[in-house]
């Protein structure tokens, strides 16, 4: 469909020098690809949507081109699973969520499952990402994750974390302390360099991402107080889809059986996020 | 002398079967579109209908209003101040507001908005005093310039680049022989402007300054680059992002800015026929209802020539 | 060739005909003499139906103007038929209204090549005729820019001539020239009129009228108020208004 | 009789001090203004010299260029279509453009180039044929409408709406005479129109589409909502976003936007100079350089009532 | 009471004045004739100082205009002294130029107020005694779009004697008017003429210049042709170019 004229790309990664781990080795399983609609088996490609702005989970590498990230990884091995190949596509948040269903087939791009989006989608849980702090290293403002109130603090906008922060804010002014000043970035890498740049204390962020960002930074960020409230991550199906649906959690459970996805976050540096089911529709 | 024509032609009009044809077309168009808008699923009306008059909607309206108006007013200040030192005789203040005219035209605003939300990260203190000399009063640049202050000075800045060619071609509309007559009279040069020119000037100026600020409705979207994040389709935007329904949330912020545009449209069409009826065919025409005596004589005199009603982008 | 009967105009609520009648022979020179506002061009703009009347009738060329009468009903013409009504009437502007784009041979071949559909070599034969008639000959490459006023009015008539007019109608043809020029835009005038062109000119030349007018019509506040040989109204005007303006103007 | 003047007059200007202290102002604060970009070691020049002719960016600066010209283009083709729909006697016609300004100006062009977007999902097959009855074509949408095709029909459309106005701002600035005369002479409108009306408007119209042209290289940037990632925003965003550097990306993205527009302002300039000479003061003046004899005359008539060079937002 | 000696202006290039010398005694009224383009506007915008002479050295009052002559070097005065000795000398315009926006009585107060700083009482009452001089007392209060030409015309000369001038400086002050309209603002001129005011008017009108003027100033491309009394110029002129230039006017 979009030919060269947009970011999308196929899984050619591995050409790359970016990072990735290499997924040519996971094998078609038909008992698995047997559950696929026939729609999507016959035209033999996944066509995944991601959003591709969000290092290490799904970003572009230096061709700003190709799309790389574990969750990249993690759809290619799915492909690879259902004997598809996987391609995946950028889109914008907007443009992403209503084409679920039609010009992509589902959605890998960090998603965290919240009960408000499950009643508009399907979600397969696949990672536990938890939310890290970011100061300057030597935390030269003595930022304390424990004592927020009062604070600036950087966060991208739609993240998980924005709406943390918000309910910690509430809470602030409910026990009649400040509320935080809450900076939200349309981009995570304007919250790094606003923690940087020193508009902002810290951003708050998934510990992936977090992680990610401090190692980029030539060790400019250190994260502070550790991993905090961990969320689900999950896959997008359309709500309508049920059978991509139960097809892809299947191929994303044989994945978690057979080690591939611990693999594949181990190669991005991302240690014990990797769930042990992928559960469809959890109750978050 | 007669006073009443005996019989008025009463004529049959040319039959016109193209017209009915091209009616006939559009109408099924406009039936087929209506039609998709409102049974098409991804649009999700009920959604639509959930979120019009949200609490945190509404209150982004009022923030886009306020940025808009603002930012307009600002503009407006920046437009005249650089209109008057570009017509002026002084080299140095011609040059400075073509520069600023040159930059702020030539720089996206998301950019420049983007400079304003980092000034505390760039500039971390403003002095007042004397340059390279001692400093009389010192801020902590965040104090001063908050995110709503980041916002305004960026759409205003910017804005006023652009108002500011307006400006400078409503000062010119004005016919010649004004500036003559008070200079032979032996007005000043300040004294002609505020009594004489800026009064004409005002029929050319409003009506595309009243597109601008249509126009601004729309661009206050981009303050999410200071951030600012209470204005309409940041907060849309974040709904829709929570509740994976982008685009009903979308179609939300759409009516919004679709229905305040009206509004607004309105309120122009009622500034030109303002300012300018009676301009368009050389007869004299009615003047628009309500106008003053002193803007029917303006009007009436015809010494400002343009009637640039240009439309302008968003 | 004209004949005007009960024509009523109003422009809103405005008033500006108020039942004239005219009749003007074929190869007549009517002139049209009164003050401003009195209904002068918007009466010859109803000629040409640059204006519709409000009521009344109007016939050029023994032809009913603008409409057409079917068992009792009238129904207005079309556009096309309404440009082929138009085509047989000249009309020469106060502001001239050359196409300042062309040279005035081009002014001259436009319409002949849109409107009658001549052939390129054709129309411009002709163009070239007119305006050497118009005394231009060695004008026709210029454009009208470059043109005095008075040229810039002769051109505007052999642009009209061209369409072979059979009746010319003249708004103020020379009040928007410097005095030097009116001259020769008037001979050229009167050399129509001697050639037998029948003409109707708004102007307030009177030595003009009194020379060429077979007809002086005087109008005010939208009727005419007298009417007769050059001799007779100007010089002897009966009614009172007639005679405080001529007192005014002479 | 003298050819020339004896002796020329050479007189001393009026001393202005209040210019000087001025310019001593406006250069201290320039200097201060310059010294704090160079050494304000936040935007990283030496990272900007790195990236500034990086081949993506370069490769960004293309289409970006590619994307302005074919909008505009559509752009025009929109705006004389409805400019003269609205000018016409069919009402039907002139309903359907005004509904077209209303909606294109009323609406966001990010909204707008996100449904351009998703029109794939939104209506997967394009047909062609009776509605309701027959299909002639069939296509499927994605493979008519890709993100370039997108990103130009969501840019074009939304500045035909704003060009409409200019356009038929242009029809009406020609003297009435002009429609008059060949009225007169039988020509039809469209034939008036063609011949007559149009050449004469381009001086009203040009300048102010040039403008339109600098604010449209800027809106290109909106199309990342297509998505459409290949324009030079988009490409410097996200390398700034992948090197955690995104102040010296937005300063490239600014510098090639800024050089752009000067060549635009520059051809512009030039545009109405040549369109626009001689209207501004009565007199005579010398026509632009290079001006064709046609223009020259267009102009020296003075036919072209207006002299809107209004700019316009981007 | 007006000196110019050896003026000459340049337009870039174009040579429009080409060393004009001209006394006009105080008192005196002026005739300015000739054809369109020979420079006589130019030659009253210079005497006004709306342009700045190229060459030579134009004396009002005895006072050099525009400039200052300080140890042998020229120097230009600023804006405020040239505004100061423009406020002695003032214009009327063919095009009127009221400021549209005010009344007529708002017209003549404005530059008395602004320029001559007198109180508000003051400024209106002479303003309505010089309103009812021009014959205007029962239009003191519209607006000029409300106002015929000719009365237009006599608010701008009430404007301009308002500010006590010692010189009148008139561009075609009727050439815009309906020929009816003509007669009332010639004859606040003769009325104006006959006090005793110094005069400088271009005019086409002859009629005017035979009973009004004591001196008539034929000019044509840039150079003074002729010069003499009415009598002489008009009525029996020596160079050829003035003969045929009234020959064609009359
Ligand atoms: N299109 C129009 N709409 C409204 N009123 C009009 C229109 N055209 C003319 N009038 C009015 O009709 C009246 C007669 O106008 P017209 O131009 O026919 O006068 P005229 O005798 O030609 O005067 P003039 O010598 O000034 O040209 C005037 O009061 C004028 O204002
Ligand atoms: N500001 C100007 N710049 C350039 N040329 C000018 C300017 N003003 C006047 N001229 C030229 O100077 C010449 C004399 O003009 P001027 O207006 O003085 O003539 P005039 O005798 O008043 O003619 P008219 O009777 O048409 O008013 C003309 O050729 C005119 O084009
Ligand atoms: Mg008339
Ligand atoms: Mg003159």
């Amino acid at each position: 469909t979009d030919s060269a004229s947009t970011a999308s790309d196929t899984a050619s990664a591995s050409d790359s020098t970016d990072l990735s781990y290499d997924v040519s080795g996971v094998a078609k399983v038909d008992d698995i690809a047997a559950m696929l609609p026939d729609a999507v088996a016959e035209k033999g490609t996944l066509v995944v949507g991601a959003s591709t702005d969000y290092a290490p989970a799904e970003f572009r590498a230096d061709d700003l081109n190709t799309a790389i990230g574990y969750d990249v990884d993690l759809a290619k091995a799915i492909g690879n699973v259902l004997g598809l190949e996987a391609e995946v596509q950028d889109g914008e948040f907007a443009s992403l969520i209503p084409a679920i269903g039609s010009k992509y087939d589902v959605g890998i791009s960090s998603f965290t499952i919240t009960p408000e989006r499950l009643e508009n989608a399907n979600m397969i849980s696949y990672i536990n990402v938890g939310s890290s702090y970011a100061v300057k290293a030597g935390n030269p403002q003595a930022f304390d994750p424990e004592s927020v109130c009062g604070q600036t603090i950087a966060v991208q906008t739609g993240t998980y974390q924005e709406e943390e922060l918000a309910t910690f804010s509430d809470d602030c002014t409910a026990a009649g302390d400040e509320a935080i000043e809450v900076l939200s970035y349309a981009r995570q890498s304007d919250a790094t360099t606003n923690v940087v740049g020193g508009k902002a204390v810290a951003f708050y962020a998934d510990s992936t991402v977090a992680g990610y960002a401090a190692s980029l930074t030539n060790g400019q960020l250190e994260i502070t107080g550790g991993i905090r409230d961990a969320a689900e991550q999950g896959i997008v199906v359309n709500k309508d889809d049920m059978e991509l649906a139960k097809a892809v959690q299947a191929a994303t459970q044989s994945l978690m059986d057979d080690g591939t996805w611990g693999k594949i976050l181990d190669a991005w540096g991302v240690e014990d996020a990797a769930l042990s089911t992928a559960e469809l529709n959890p109750k978050a | 002398m007669s006073t009443r024509p005996p019989e008025l032609i009463r004529a049959r009009p040319v039959p016109r079967p193209s017209l009915w044809v091209a009616a006939a077309i559009v109408l099924v168009l406009v039936a087929m579109l209506v039609h998709g808008l409102l049974t098409n699923e991804n649009y999700r009306w009920d959604v639509v209908g959930q979120y019009l008059f949200d609490p945190r909607v509404l209150s982004g309206v009022g923030w886009t209003l306020i940025l808009t108006v603002a930012a307009m007013l600002l503009g407006i200040i920046m437009a005249v101040l650089t209109a008057v030192m570009r017509m002026g005789t002084n080299p140095v203040l011609r040059g400075v507001a073509w520069v600023y005219i040159w930059f702020f035209r030539g720089t996206p605003v998301y950019t420049q908005l983007v400079f304003w939300g980092l000034i505390g990260v760039l500039y971390p203190r403003l002095s007042l005093g004397i340059p390279f000399g001692p400093e009389f009063f010192v801020f902590n640049t965040y104090d001063v310039i908050n995110a709503t202050v980041a916002a305004i000075l960026g759409l205003g800045l910017n804005e006023g680049a652009y108002l500011s060619e307006i400006v400078r071609s409503g000062l010119n509309s004005v016919d010649k022989g004004q500036w003559e007559a008070s200079t032979a009279l032996g007005m000043k040069r300040s004294t002609t402007l505020r009594r004489i020119i800026i009064p004409q000037a005002m029929r050319v100026i409003v009506p595309p300054t009243g597109n601008e600020t249509i126009s601004m409705l729309k661009t206050t979207s981009l303050v999410l680059a200071v951030p600012f994040s209470l204005e309409l389709q940041f907060v849309t935007n974040a709904i829709g992002n929570k509740e994976f329904l982008p685009l009903p949330l979308l179609i939300v912020a759409g009516i919004w800015y679709l229905f305040i545009t009206s509004i607004l449209m309105v309120g122009q069409a009622r500034l030109e026929a303002y300012y300018g009826k009676g301009f368009d065919d050389e007869s004299p025409s009615k003047p628009a209802k309500g106008m003053s005596k002193r803007q029917q004589a303006i009007l009436a005199a015809g010494t400002v020539k343009a009637d640039p009603n240009l439309e302008v982008t968003p | 060739m004209v004949e005007v009967q009960g024509v009523h105009k109003l422009f809103g609520d405005l008033h500006v005909l108020k039942g004239i009648d005219l009749t003007v022979q074929r190869g007549e020179v009517t002139v049209l003499l009164g003050p401003s506002g009195s209904g002068k061009s918007t009466l010859i703009r109803c000629i040409n139906e640059l204006e519709q009347i409000s009521s009344g009738r109007l016939y050029v060329d023994g032809e009913l103007m603008g409409l057409r009468e079917k068992n009792g009903v009238l129904h207005r013409l079309s556009d096309k038929e309404i440009a082929h009504q138009r085509s047989k009437i000249g009309m020469v502007f106060q502001r001239f209204n050359l196409f300042p784009h062309m040279t005035a041979l081009e002014n001259v071949i436009e319409a002949q090549r849109q409107v009658l559909k001549r052939s390129k070599s054709d129309a411009e034969a002709r163009a070239r005729e007119e305006l050497v008639k118009v005394g231009l000959a060695d004008r026709m490459d210029h454009y009208p820019a470059q043109l005095s006023g008075g040229q810039q009015q002769r051109v505007a008539m052999a642009r009209a001539l061209a369409m072979d007019p059979q009746l010319m109608l003249f708004d103020e043809p020379t009040s928007a020239l410097d005095p030097e020029l009116v001259g020769e835009v008037l001979n050229v005038m009167k050399d129509l009129a001697d050639s037998g062109m029948t003409m109707i000119v708004v102007t307030h030349e009177v030595g003009f009228a009194r020379e060429v007018a077979d007809q002086v019509v005087f109008m005010d506040d939208g009727v005419i108020v007298e009417r007769g040989t050059a001799a007779e109204v100007i010089d002897n005007p009966q009614q009172d208004r007639t005679k405080d303006f001529f007192a005014k103007v002479l």
